[in-house]
C-alpha cells in the first residue's frame, strides 16, 4: 500500500485501527485519511464506534491495532500512538467533547484561556505566585488572543460570565473558541451541533467554515444533524460497526445503498 | 459588559486592598483588646483560627481547585510543628533554617502521598489519605526523641530579624503573613496555574486534551496543600508552644474539610468564615450563650447540617445564593453547582 | 503452632467486629452514596442505650439488647428521614460533612442523655471457656464469632434470596433504574440507615465488654472499618468482610511476630496497606469506574 | 380507539438544554406508536418524561386518565408502565434471573410472576439457557433481550422501548422487532423509540418524527414510510422516500 | 473609669508578661473582702465529659460546704470555669481570659494532660498558683522549684513516680524477677512505663514491655508477647476502660500471674468489670494513694455525698476535685488575716503538709513539687469493690530500707479485715 504521508497534503492518516472492549470490536480495521485544509465529517449510526476513533486519535484510548500518523505543527511526522495523551495538543491537535466539558464554575474566558495552557512562554510557578511583569505580560497577551477568538464566535460579551449558567448553544462555543487558542492544525468536533437549535446549527456551519478559513486549519467532525454535515463536509466516511461502510463526497454518500441501509434499516 | 467603576468601586473591588483592608482589621485586635474591649483570649482564639485558616485554604487548592481529597492534613500539619519543633529545641537551629526545614520536609512526604492520588480516587483517595494521617499521628505518639511522645514538643516564641517575638508580636505575625498566603494564593490560582487545576477538577478529559499533564498538577496541588499545612503547623507551635500528639488526628482533619465545605470551595474568604465556624464560633459564640456550655457541641452540629443544606455551595456564597432565591432565576442549575463525578470521597 | 492458631482463633472474633462495623458502613454507603463518619458515634449511642437500661433500669441483657435494636433502627430512620434525604442533591463530600455535623450532635448529646459514667456491658455469655487445638477460647468469644458469621450469612440471604435485598442491591447499582422497576430507592436507604445502625449495635454489644461503653470506645474500630472497606473495595458487601478479618488477623501476626511488633504493628500495617492497594486500588474485589468521554 | 396515554405541551430542559419544546402525542391502547429522529431530537427525553426520570416544567401527561408527570418514579412504575430504558441498563451484577425479578418487584402474586416468567422464557429461550449466569457476561443482544423481559415481568399494560435495536446486528434487531410485534399483539400497548425507521415502521401502527424537540411529522407508519420528511430528519438534503 | 484603669494595668500584664505580677493593691486579683475567684478549664462536653464534670462537681460541692459555713475569713469561694474540649489551643486561649479577664486568684484543679502540658509555660510567666493538676505528666515533677515553679502544686501522685511504685510492689511485696509491662500508648502509659524502666534497672531486676493502643478492643497481641516471655508479674500501666481489656486477654489466654495498675483504676466500676472475669485465676492489685482505712477519710467521704450529690458520690474524679479544693483552702485558711497575696498563698503551701482528705498527705516544703509519693495497695476483692492489703508506704519503706514510721495515723494491722476502698 502507498505510504499516504509522503504526500505533503496528507495531515492525518489512520491505517488499520482497531480496539475493542471487552471482546467487543469498537473499531475494527479502519484506515482513513485527512488532507491538510479539509473539512472531513466521520458519519454513522449510534454505537458505531465514530467517538471511539476520535478516542483513539486524540490518544484518551490506546488502539489494540493500526497506525496513527500524523504531520505536526514542525511539519514532522509523528506517530501518535507513542505520546501521553497531554501532548497530543502541542502537536496541532485539539478536540471537543459530546457532552460540553467546560469547567462550569469557571468564567467564560478562563475557560477559553485554558486552552492556551501550553502556549504560555517561560512563565513559571514563581512568576504567578509574584505576579511577575512577565506573568503580567503573557496573561495580557492570552487574554488579547482568547478574545479575539470569542470575538469571532460573537460571544466576547458573556465573557465573565460563569461557563455553566450560560446556554448549551453559547457553551459549544465557548469550547470551540478554546480549542483555537492553542493554534491548531487539526480540530476535532464531537457533535458540534448536537443540542443546538436550527438557527444555531447554521451559524455553527458558517463558523467552522470561517474557522478554517481564518485559522487555516484543518477539521474532523461527527455528526448527527446530516443537513449540517452534507453541507460543509469535503469528504465524508460512513462506519458501522467499527467498520468503514464508504467514503466519498456528501452526494455519494447520501447515494450509497450500504449507508442507507445503516442508517434507515432498509432492508438490503 | 464593561460597566464603569466609580473610583469608590475600584478601590474596594481591588482584591489587594480588601486583604490588606482585612488584615489591618485583624491586626487591630490586640489594640482593642489592650482597651479592654475584647478578652484576651480571643485573639489567641483568632489567632489560632488563623492559623488553621491557612491549613485549610491549602486543603481548598486540593479539594476545591483540584478536586481531590485529603483526609492526612492535620497529620502532616503535626509533622511541621514537631519538625520545627524539633529544630528549634533539640538542634538549636534558627528560627528561619528551621522554617525552611519544617516546610520543606512535609512538603517531600506530601508530594509523595501525592502520587496515591494517581492510583486512587474518590473516597479511596480519601481513606488511604486518612491511613496517612493514623501512621503520622502514630509516629508522633511513638518516635520520642524527635516528639518527646505524650510529653509533647516545647517551641519558643521565635526570634526573627533580632527581634524576639512575645505572644502579642507572634499574633501579629500570623496576621501578616495570613494576609500574604491569601495574596499568593489568590495571585498563584488566579492564572494559570489555577485553571489548569480547575481543568483537572472540572473534566480531566478536557485537561489532557488542553495539553495539561494531570499527573503534574495532582503533585503540585499535593505540594501547596501540604506546603500550607506545614506552614500552619509552624505556626501553630510557635504560637501555642507546644504539640500534643492528640491533636494532628483525624477529627482536626475531618474539620478543616468541615471548613472549607461550610464555607465553599475555592473560596478564601470563604475559607476564613468556615474556619470561623468550626473553630471560633463555638468559643466566641456557642459557649457565651447561658446554660448552653454543655449543648455547644450539639449547636455546633445543627449549624453544620443548616449550613449545608441551606447554603450547598458555602457561606462565602451567601450573596449569590440570595440572588438567585430572590428572582432571576435563568435556570435550574446553580452556576457553581459541581457535577457529582467531579468530586467524590 | 496453638499459639498460631489461638492468633488466628482470637483475630476472628475481632474481624467479626470490625466485619459488622464496616458492612454498616458499606451498606449506607452503597444505598445512599454517604461515607458515614458518625457511623461508630451511632453505634456507641445505642449501645449506651442498652447499657443505661441494664444499669438503670435493671433489665436484662436480651430485653436491653432487643429495645437496643429497636433504638437503632429508629435513630437510623430519623437520621435519614431529617437529614440525609434532604442533602440527596449534595455532593458525597458535603454529604461527609453532614455525617460529621450528625456525629458532633451525637458525641455532645450522649453525656447530656447518658450520663458521664463509663458503663461496663456484660458479655452474651458470662463465663466458660474450652479447648480449641490446645488454645483456650470463651464461649462468649464462639458465640461471637458465630454472631458475626450468622450476621453476614443472614444478610447474605437477604440480600440474595429475598426481595428486599433484589431491592437493595439494585438500589446500589443503579437507583434510578431500581425506582423505574418500582423500587421505593427511599424506603431502601431508609431501611439501609436503620440496619446500617442494628449491625452497628451488635458490633458495639461485642466490642463494649473488652473495655467499656464510653464515648470513644468505637472510634478505633471505625477507623480499622474503613480501612477494611478499602482493602475489600467500597462497591461490593463481601469485600468489606473479607478485608476486616485479613486485617484482624494480619494486625495481631506483625504484632505478635515482629521486633517492637506492638509499637509498630499498627504504622507498618498501614503502610502494607497503602502499599497493596496501589497496586490494586479499587481493592481485593473492587471495580473501576470509568467514566466516558 | 381509547388513549392510553396523552402527552400535552411538554417542555423539558437539561440545564440549559430546552431538549423537549412542547412535545403533544397520543397512544391509544392496544397500538404501536413510535417516535422516530436522528439523535439529539428529544426521543428518549420523551420516554424519560412520561416515566419521571426527568420532569416537564410544563405542560401535562396523562396516563389512563390520572396524571402522572409529578407522580415518583418508582409509582408511576406500579401503575403499568414499564420502562425499557437506553442502553439496557440491566444490573450488571445481578444475574438474568434476579434481573428478571426485579421487574416483577411491583407483582406480589406469586403465581402472576411465574406466568410471565414463562411468558418471558417463551419469548426469549435463550435467556432460560442463561438465568443463572451474570447479566454482565451476557451479549449485548441477550443483554437487550433481557431488558425487554424485564420490563415485561411486571405486567405493563404500556411498554416504553428506548431504542432496542441500538448496537445490534441487523439480524438481531430483525428477531427483536418480531418478538415486539408479538408483545404487541399479546395486548400490551407500546411506545417505541428507534433510530432504525424502517424496521420501527413495519411493527408500528402510528409515529411521530422528531427534530430537536419538536415533533415535524406524524401520521400513520404506513403513510410515513413514503414520506420525504422521514429521510431529511435522518440524512438531511431532499432524499427519496424510502421503501 | 474604675474600668479603663483596670485595662490599662491589664495591658501593662501583657506587655511586660511579667513573672509574677503582683498589683499595687494590699490583696492580689481576684480577692476582695468578700469573694475569692478561682477556675479552672475542663473539658464538660464531648469525649471527656466523663472526667471533667464529675471533676468539676467536686471542687464546687467542697466550695459550696466551705461558703455555707461563712467562707473562709469572711471571703466565700467563688468558682468559675471554661470548657476547653482537651483542646491545648483552647485551653491556652480561656487560660488567658480568665486570668486576665476574670482575674482569677488562683487555677483550681488545672485539667488534662494535652492542656496542662500547653499551659505550663504561661502559668509560670503569670506566676498564678495553680493547685492541683488533674494529670500526673513527667513536667510536673521537680523537686526544687524556684520562682515561678514555686506556683504549681501537684498533689496527684506523678505518673513516672507510680511506674517506680510498681516496680518496687513487684519486687518488695510479690518477690518477682521477671517483670512484664503492659502499658498504653498514652501519656499515662508511657510515663509510668519510663518510671518502671528506671526502677528496674536501679533494683536490677528483667523487665519486658509491651504496648497497647489507650482504648483499643483488641490487645491480644500484646498479650501473647508478654505470655511468652514467661513473665512472673504484670504490671498493666493503663487508665480505664483499656485496663479491663487487658485483664481479659489475659484471662482468655491463661495467663495466671499477678498484676498490679494504677490507682486510677481502683474503682469500683472497675472491679465490677473484671471481677468475673479474673474468676480467681489471678489477682488484679492496684496502688493507691487514698485510702480509707481511717475514720476521718471515711467522714470525709461522706462529706463529698452529701454535698456533690448522689451522682457523683463515689466518682474518682469528684474525689479528686474535693481534694484540689480543698488543698485550695487549706493554703487560703493559712494565710489568714495576712493580705492574700500569691506569694503568701504559696509561702503558706508550703509551710507544713497539707492532708489528704482520703489519707496521706503532701509536702511542698522547700520547693518540693512531687505529689503525693506515698502508696497503698488494694486488690480486686468483689464485683463491688477493691479491698486495701497493704497500707500507705514510701519506696523506701516497701523496700524494707526504712522503717515504717508515723507515716500515717493508720496502723497497717494486716490482720484486721481492712475496708473496702470506695475511690
Amino acid at each position: 500500500m502507498a505510504d499516504l504521508m509522503k504526500h505533503e497534503a496528507t495531515l492525518l492518516d489512520i491505517k488499520n485501527l482497531s480496539i475493542a472492549f471487552g471482546g467487543l470490536k469498537a473499531v475494527d480495521d479502519l484506515s482513513f485519511s485527512i488532507n491538510q485544509g479539509e473539512i472531513y465529517g466521520l458519519i454513522g449510526p449510534n454505537g458505531a464506534g465514530k467517538t471511539t476513533v476520535f478516542n483513539c486519535i486524540t490518544q484518551f484510548y490506546k488502539p489494540d491495532q493500526g497506525e496513527l500518523r500524523f504531520r505536526n505543527k514542525k511539519g514532522d511526522i509523528v506517530s501518535l500512538t507513542s505520546l501521553p495523551t497531554y501532548r497530543v495538543l502541542e502537536q496541532g491537535i485539539v478536540r471537543t467533547f459530546q457532552n460540553v466539558e467546560l469547567i462550569r464554575e469557571l468564567s467564560i474566558l478562563d475557560n477559553v484561556l485554558i486552552g492556551a495552557h501550553i502556549d504560555y512562554e517561560k512563565t513559571t510557578v514563581l512568576d504567578e505566585l509574584f505576579n511577575t511583569g512577565r506573568r503580567r505580560r503573557e496573561e495580557k497577551k492570552q487574554i488579547e488572543a482568547a478574545r479575539r477568538a470569542l470575538q469571532f464566535l460573537g460571544i466576547d460579551h458573556y465573557r465573565l460570565f460563569p461557563a455553566g449558567s450560560q446556554p448549551y448553544g453559547i457553551q459549544k462555543k465557548v469550547e470551540l473558541a478554546r480549542t483555537l487558542m492553542s493554534d491548531p492544525k487539526l480540530i476535532i468536533l464531537d457533535e458540534p451541533a448536537a443540542g443546538l437549535d436550527e438557527r444555531e446549527t447554521v451559524e455553527l456551519a458558517d463558523e467552522i467554515l470561517r474557522i478554517r478559513k481564518e485559522y487555516d486549519t484543518t477539521i474532523l467532525l461527527v455528526e448527527h444533524d446530516m443537513q449540517l454535515v452534507m453541507k460543509i463536509c469535503d469528504r465524508i466516511s460512513a462506519i458501522n460497526f467499527g467498520r468503514l461502510l464508504a467514503t466519498g463526497t456528501a452526494a455519494e454518500i447520501r447515494a450509497d445503498q450500504k449507508v442507507q441501509e445503516a442508517y434507515l434499516g432498509v432492508d438490503a | 459588559m464593561d460597566r464603569q467603576l466609580n473610583t469608590f468601586q475600584r478601590i474596594y473591588k481591588n482584591p489587594y486592598l480588601q486583604f490588606l483592608i482585612v488584615g489591618v482589621l485583624f491586626a487591630l485586635l490586640p489594640t482593642l483588646r489592650a482597651a479592654g474591649m475584647v478578652k484576651a483570649g480571643t485573639v489567641t482564639v483568632i489567632g489560632t483560627t488563623l492559623i488553621y485558616t491557612i491549613a485549610a485554604l491549602g486543603l481548598n487548592i486540593l479539594l476545591g481547585y483540584s478536586g481531590l481529597i485529603s483526609l492526612g492534613t492535620a497529620g502532616f500539619m503535626g509533622l511541621a510543628a514537631y519538625c520545627s519543633a524539633y529544630f528549634t529545641e533539640q538542634l538549636a537551629l534558627p528560627f528561619w533554617q528551621s522554617l525552611i526545614l519544617a516546610l520543606l520536609i512535609p512538603t517531600v512526604l506530601g508530594v509523595i502521598v501525592g502520587l496515591l492520588s494517581m492510583r486512587f480516587v474518590g473516597i479511596y483517595l480519601g481513606i488511604a489519605t486518612l491511613a496517612v494521617g493514623e501512621i503520622l499521628s502514630e509516629i508522633f505518639r511513638q518516635w520520642d526523641a524527635f516528639t518527646r511522645g505524650t510529653s509533647g514538643a516545647r517551641a519558643k516564641y521565635p526570634k526573627i530579624f533580632g527581634m524576639q517575638l512575645d505572644q502579642t508580636g507572634m499574633y501579629y505575625l500570623i496576621v501578616i503573613i495570613t494576609i500574604i498566603v491569601f495574596i499568593l494564593v489568590y495571585q498563584l490560582l488566579k492564572g494559570r496555574l489555577g485553571r489548569a487545576l480547575n481543568a483537572m477538577r472540572g473534566s480531566e478529559a478536557a485537561a489532557m486534551a488542553m495539553g495539561i499533564s494531570v499527573y503534574k498538577y495532582r503533585l503540585i496541588a499535593f505540594g501547596a496543600a501540604t506546603l500550607l499545612a506545614s506552614l500552619a503547623g509552624v505556626l501553630y507551635v510557635h504560637y501555642i508552644r507546644i504539640s500534643y500528639p492528640t491533636i494532628w488526628g483525624l477529627p482536626l482533619s475531618l474539620d478543616f474539610l468541615a471548613i472549607i465545605v461550610i464555607g465553599g470551595l475555592r473560596s478564601i474568604y470563604g475559607t476564613l468564615v468556615g474556619s470561623f465556624v468550626i473553630f471560633a464560633m463555638s468559643e466566641l459564640v456557642l459557649k457565651q450563650i447561658p446554660y448552653m456550655e454543655n449543648y455547644s457541641l450539639v449547636l455546633k452540629g445543627v449549624l453544620i447540617i443548616i449550613f449545608i443544606l441551606f447554603y450547598p455551595y458555602g457561606l462565602a456564597h451567601v450573596v449569590s445564593d440570595l440572588r438567585m432565591r430572590l428572582g432571576r432565576r435563568k435556570t435550574k442549575v446553580h452556576p457553581l453547582a459541581a457535577k457529582e463525578e467531579d468530586i467524590d470521597g | 503452632m496453638s499459639e498460631f492458631f489461638g492468633i488466628i482463633l482470637r483475630s476472628l472474633e475481632y474481624g467479626s467486629i470490625y466485619a459488622l462495623a464496616s458492612l454498616s458502613i458499606i451498606l449506607v454507603f452503597r444505598t445512599s452514596f454517604t461515607t458515614n463518619f458518625a457511623q461508630g458515634m451511632i453505634a456507641m449511642f445505642s449501645t449506651y442505650f442498652v447499657a443505661t437500661l441494664i444499669h438503670k433500669s435493671g433489665l436484662p441483657l436480651g430485653v436491653a439488647f432487643v429495645l437496643g435494636l429497636i433504638f437503632a433502627l429508629l435513630l437510623g430512620f430519623l437520621i435519614d428521614i431529617i437529614v440525609i434525604r434532604r442533602a440527596a442533591k449534595l455532593s458525597p463530600v458535603g454529604k461527609q460533612i453532614i455525617t460529621l455535623g450528625v456525629l458532633s450532635i451525637i458525641l455532645g448529646l450522649t453525656p447530656n442523655i447518658f450520663g458521664v459514667y463509663d458503663l461496663n456491658m456484660p458479655k452474651f455469655i458470662p463465663q466458660g471457656d474450652m479447648k480449641i487445638a490446645g488454645t483456650s477460647i470463651s464461649y462468649n468469644a464462639l458465640l461471637n464469632i458465630g454472631l458475626g458469621l450468622l450476621v453476614m450469612l443472614t444478610l447474605y440471604y437477604v440480600l440474595h434470596r429475598t426481595k428486599a435485598g433484589l431491592a437493595i442491591r439494585t438500589t446500589a447499582e443503579n437507583a434510578p433504574v431500581a425506582r423505574l422497576m418500582g423500587v421505593s430507592t427511599k424506603l431502601v436507604t431508609m431501611f439501609a440507615w436503620g440496619v446500617a445502625g442494628c449491625l452497628s449495635l451488635l458490633a458495639g454489644m461485642m466490642a463494649s465488654p473488652f473495655s467499656q461503653v464510653s464515648t470513644t470506645f468505637m472510634n478505633d474500630i471505625q477507623i480499622t472499618a474503613f480501612l477494611a472497606c478499602l482493602l475489600g473495595g467500597f462497591t461490593t458487601f463481601f469485600g468489606a468482610v473479607a478485608g476486616s478479618y485479613i486485617i484482624a488477623i494480619a494486625s495481631n501476626l506483625l504484632q505478635v511476630y515482629l521486633p517492637q511488633g506492638t509499637v509498630w504493628g499498627k504504622p507498618i500495617l498501614y503502610i502494607l496497606l497503602i502499599g497493596f492497594l496501589f497496586l490494586k486500588p479499587f481493592g481485593l474485589f473492587g471495580k473501576r469506574y470509568v467514566k466516558k468521554v | 380507539m381509547k388513549s392510553l396515554l396523552e402527552v400535552k405541551n411538554a417542555d423539558v430542559f437539561y440545564g440549559p438544554i430546552h431538549a423537549l419544546k412542547g412535545i403533544s402525542l397520543d397512544v391509544a391502547e392496544g397500538s404501536v406508536v413510535a417516535l422516530l429522529g436522528a439523535n439529539g431530537a428529544g426521543k428518549s427525553t420523551t420516554l424519560r418524561a412520561v416515566t419521571g426520570l426527568v420532569r416537564s416544567r410544563s405542560g401535562e401527561i396523562i396516563y389512563d386518565g390520572r396524571r402522572i408527570d409529578r407522580m415518583a418514579e418508582e409509582k408511576i412504575a406500579r401503575i403499568g408502565i414499564s420502562h425499557v430504558p437506553e442502553g439496557r441498563q440491566i444490573f450488571a451484577s445481578l444475574t438474568t434471573l434476579e434481573n428478571l425479578m426485579i421487574g416483577a418487584y411491583s407483582v406480589h402474586d406469586k403465581r402472576e410472576i411465574d406466568a410471565n416468567l414463562e411468558r418471558c422464557y417463551g419469548y426469549f429461550p435463550i435467556l432460560a439457557e442463561r438465568k443463572h449466569q451474570l447479566a454482565q457476561t451476557l451479549s449485548g443482544g441477550e443483554q437487550q433481550m433481557l431488558a425487554i423481559a424485564r420490563g415485561l415481568m411486571s405486567s405493563p399494560k404500556l411498554l416504553l422501548l428506548d431504542e432496542p435495536s441500538l448496537g445490534l446486528a441487523p439480524l438481531i434487531v430483525k428477531s427483536i422487532m418480531d418478538i415486539i410485534k408479538t408483545i404487541a399483539k399479546e395486548g400490551v400497548t407500546i411506545l417505541i423509540v428507534e433510530q432504525n425507521a424502517s424496521q420501527t415502521l413495519k411493527i408500528a401502527d402510528y409515529a411521530y418524527v422528531l427534530e430537536v424537540g419538536r415533533i415535524i411529522a406524524s401520521g400513520d407508519a404506513a403513510t410515513l414510510a413514503s414520506d420525504p420528511a422521514l429521510v431529511e430528519a435522518y440524512l438531511g438534503g431532499k432524499g427519496k422516500p424510502i421503501t | 473609669m474604675r474600668k479603663l484603669l483596670a485595662a490599662l494595668l491589664v495591658l501593662a500584664l501583657v506587655v511586660t508578661t511579667m513573672a509574677t505580677a503582683v498589683f499595687a493593691e494590699e490583696h492580689a486579683q481576684g480577692v476582695t473582702d468578700t469573694e475569692i475567684l478561682v477556675g479552672n478549664t475542663a473539658a464538660v462536653s464531648g469525649a471527656f465529659a466523663g472526667v471533667g464534670v464529675p471533676f468539676n462537681a467536686g471542687i464546687e460541692a467542697y466550695f459550696k460546704m466551705v461558703n455555707e459555713e461563712g467562707g473562709i475569713n469572711g471571703r466565700e469561694l467563688r468558682f468559675t470555669h471554661m470548657d476547653d474540649e482537651f483542646d491545648p489551643a483552647k485551653g491556652k486561649a480561656m487560660m488567658q481570659t480568665l486570668v486576665e479577664d476574670e482575674e482569677i486568684f488562683a487555677y483550681v484543679g488545672h485539667f488534662g494532660t494535652p492542656v496542662v502540658a500547653a499551659t505550663l509555660i504561661d502559668l509560670e510567666e503569670y506566676g498564678i498558683p495553680a493547685v492541683y493538676f488533674a494529670t500526673g505528666i513527667g513536667e510536673l515533677y521537680n523537686d526544687q522549684a524556684e520562682g515561678a515553679q514555686r506556683a504549681l502544686f501537684p498533689v496527684q501522685p506523678i505518673y513516672v513516680t507510680e511506674g517506680e511504685i510498681m516496680v518496687v510492689r513487684a519486687v518488695g511485696s510479690f518477690e518477682a524477677e521477671k517483670i512484664g509491662v503492659i502499658y498504653t500508648n498514652d501519656d499515662a502509659g508511657k510515663d509510668m512505663l519510663r518510671g518502671a524502666e528506671q526502677m528496674a534497672e536501679q533494683l536490677e531486676v528483667t523487665l519486658v514491655s509491651e504496648q497497647v493502643a489507650a482504648g483499643a478492643t483488641d490487645v491480644s497481641a500484646a498479650v501473647t508477647a508478654i505470655k511468652n516471655a514467661d513473665v512472673d508479674f504484670i504490671i498493666a500501666a493503663s487508665i480505664q476502660q483499656t485496663i479491663g481489656t487487658i485483664v481479659k486477654a489475659l484471662v482468655a489466654q491463661d495467663v495466671n500471674v499477678d498484676v498490679i495498675t494504677t490507682y486510677v483504676n481502683v474503682a469500683p466500676v472497675v472491679a465490677e468489670q473484671i471481677f468475673a472475669d479474673i474468676d480467681g485465676k489471678f489477682n488484679v492489685y492496684g496502688n493507691g494513694w487514698i485510702s480509707l482505712a481511717d475514720e476521718e477519710a471515711l467522714a470525709n467521704l461522706a462529706l463529698l455525698g452529701e454535698w456533690v450529690g448522689e451522682e457523683f458520690a463515689l466518682n474518682p474524679y469528684s474525689l479528686a476535685g474535693w481534694t484540689a479544693a480543698h488543698f485550695f483552702a487549706e493554703g487560703v485558711r493559712r494565710v489568714g488575716e495576712e493580705p492574700l497575696t500569691w506569694e503568701n498563698f504559696i509561702d503558706k503551701m508550703e509551710e507544713a503538709p497539707i492532708k489528704i482528705p482520703f489519707g496521706g498527705e503532701v509536702d511542698f516544703a522547700d520547693g518540693l513539687r512531687a505529689g503525693t509519693t506515698v502508696m497503698n495497695l488494694s486488690k480486686v476483692a468483689s464485683a463491688e469493690g477493691w479491698e486495701e492489703v497493704e497500707p500507705l508506704q514510701s519506696v523506701n519503706v516497701i523496700l524494707g530500707i526504712e522503717e515504717e514510721i508515723e507515716e500515717t495515723d493508720e496502723t497497717g494491722d494486716l490482720e484486721d479485715p481492712a475496708e473496702t476502698e470506695e475511690g
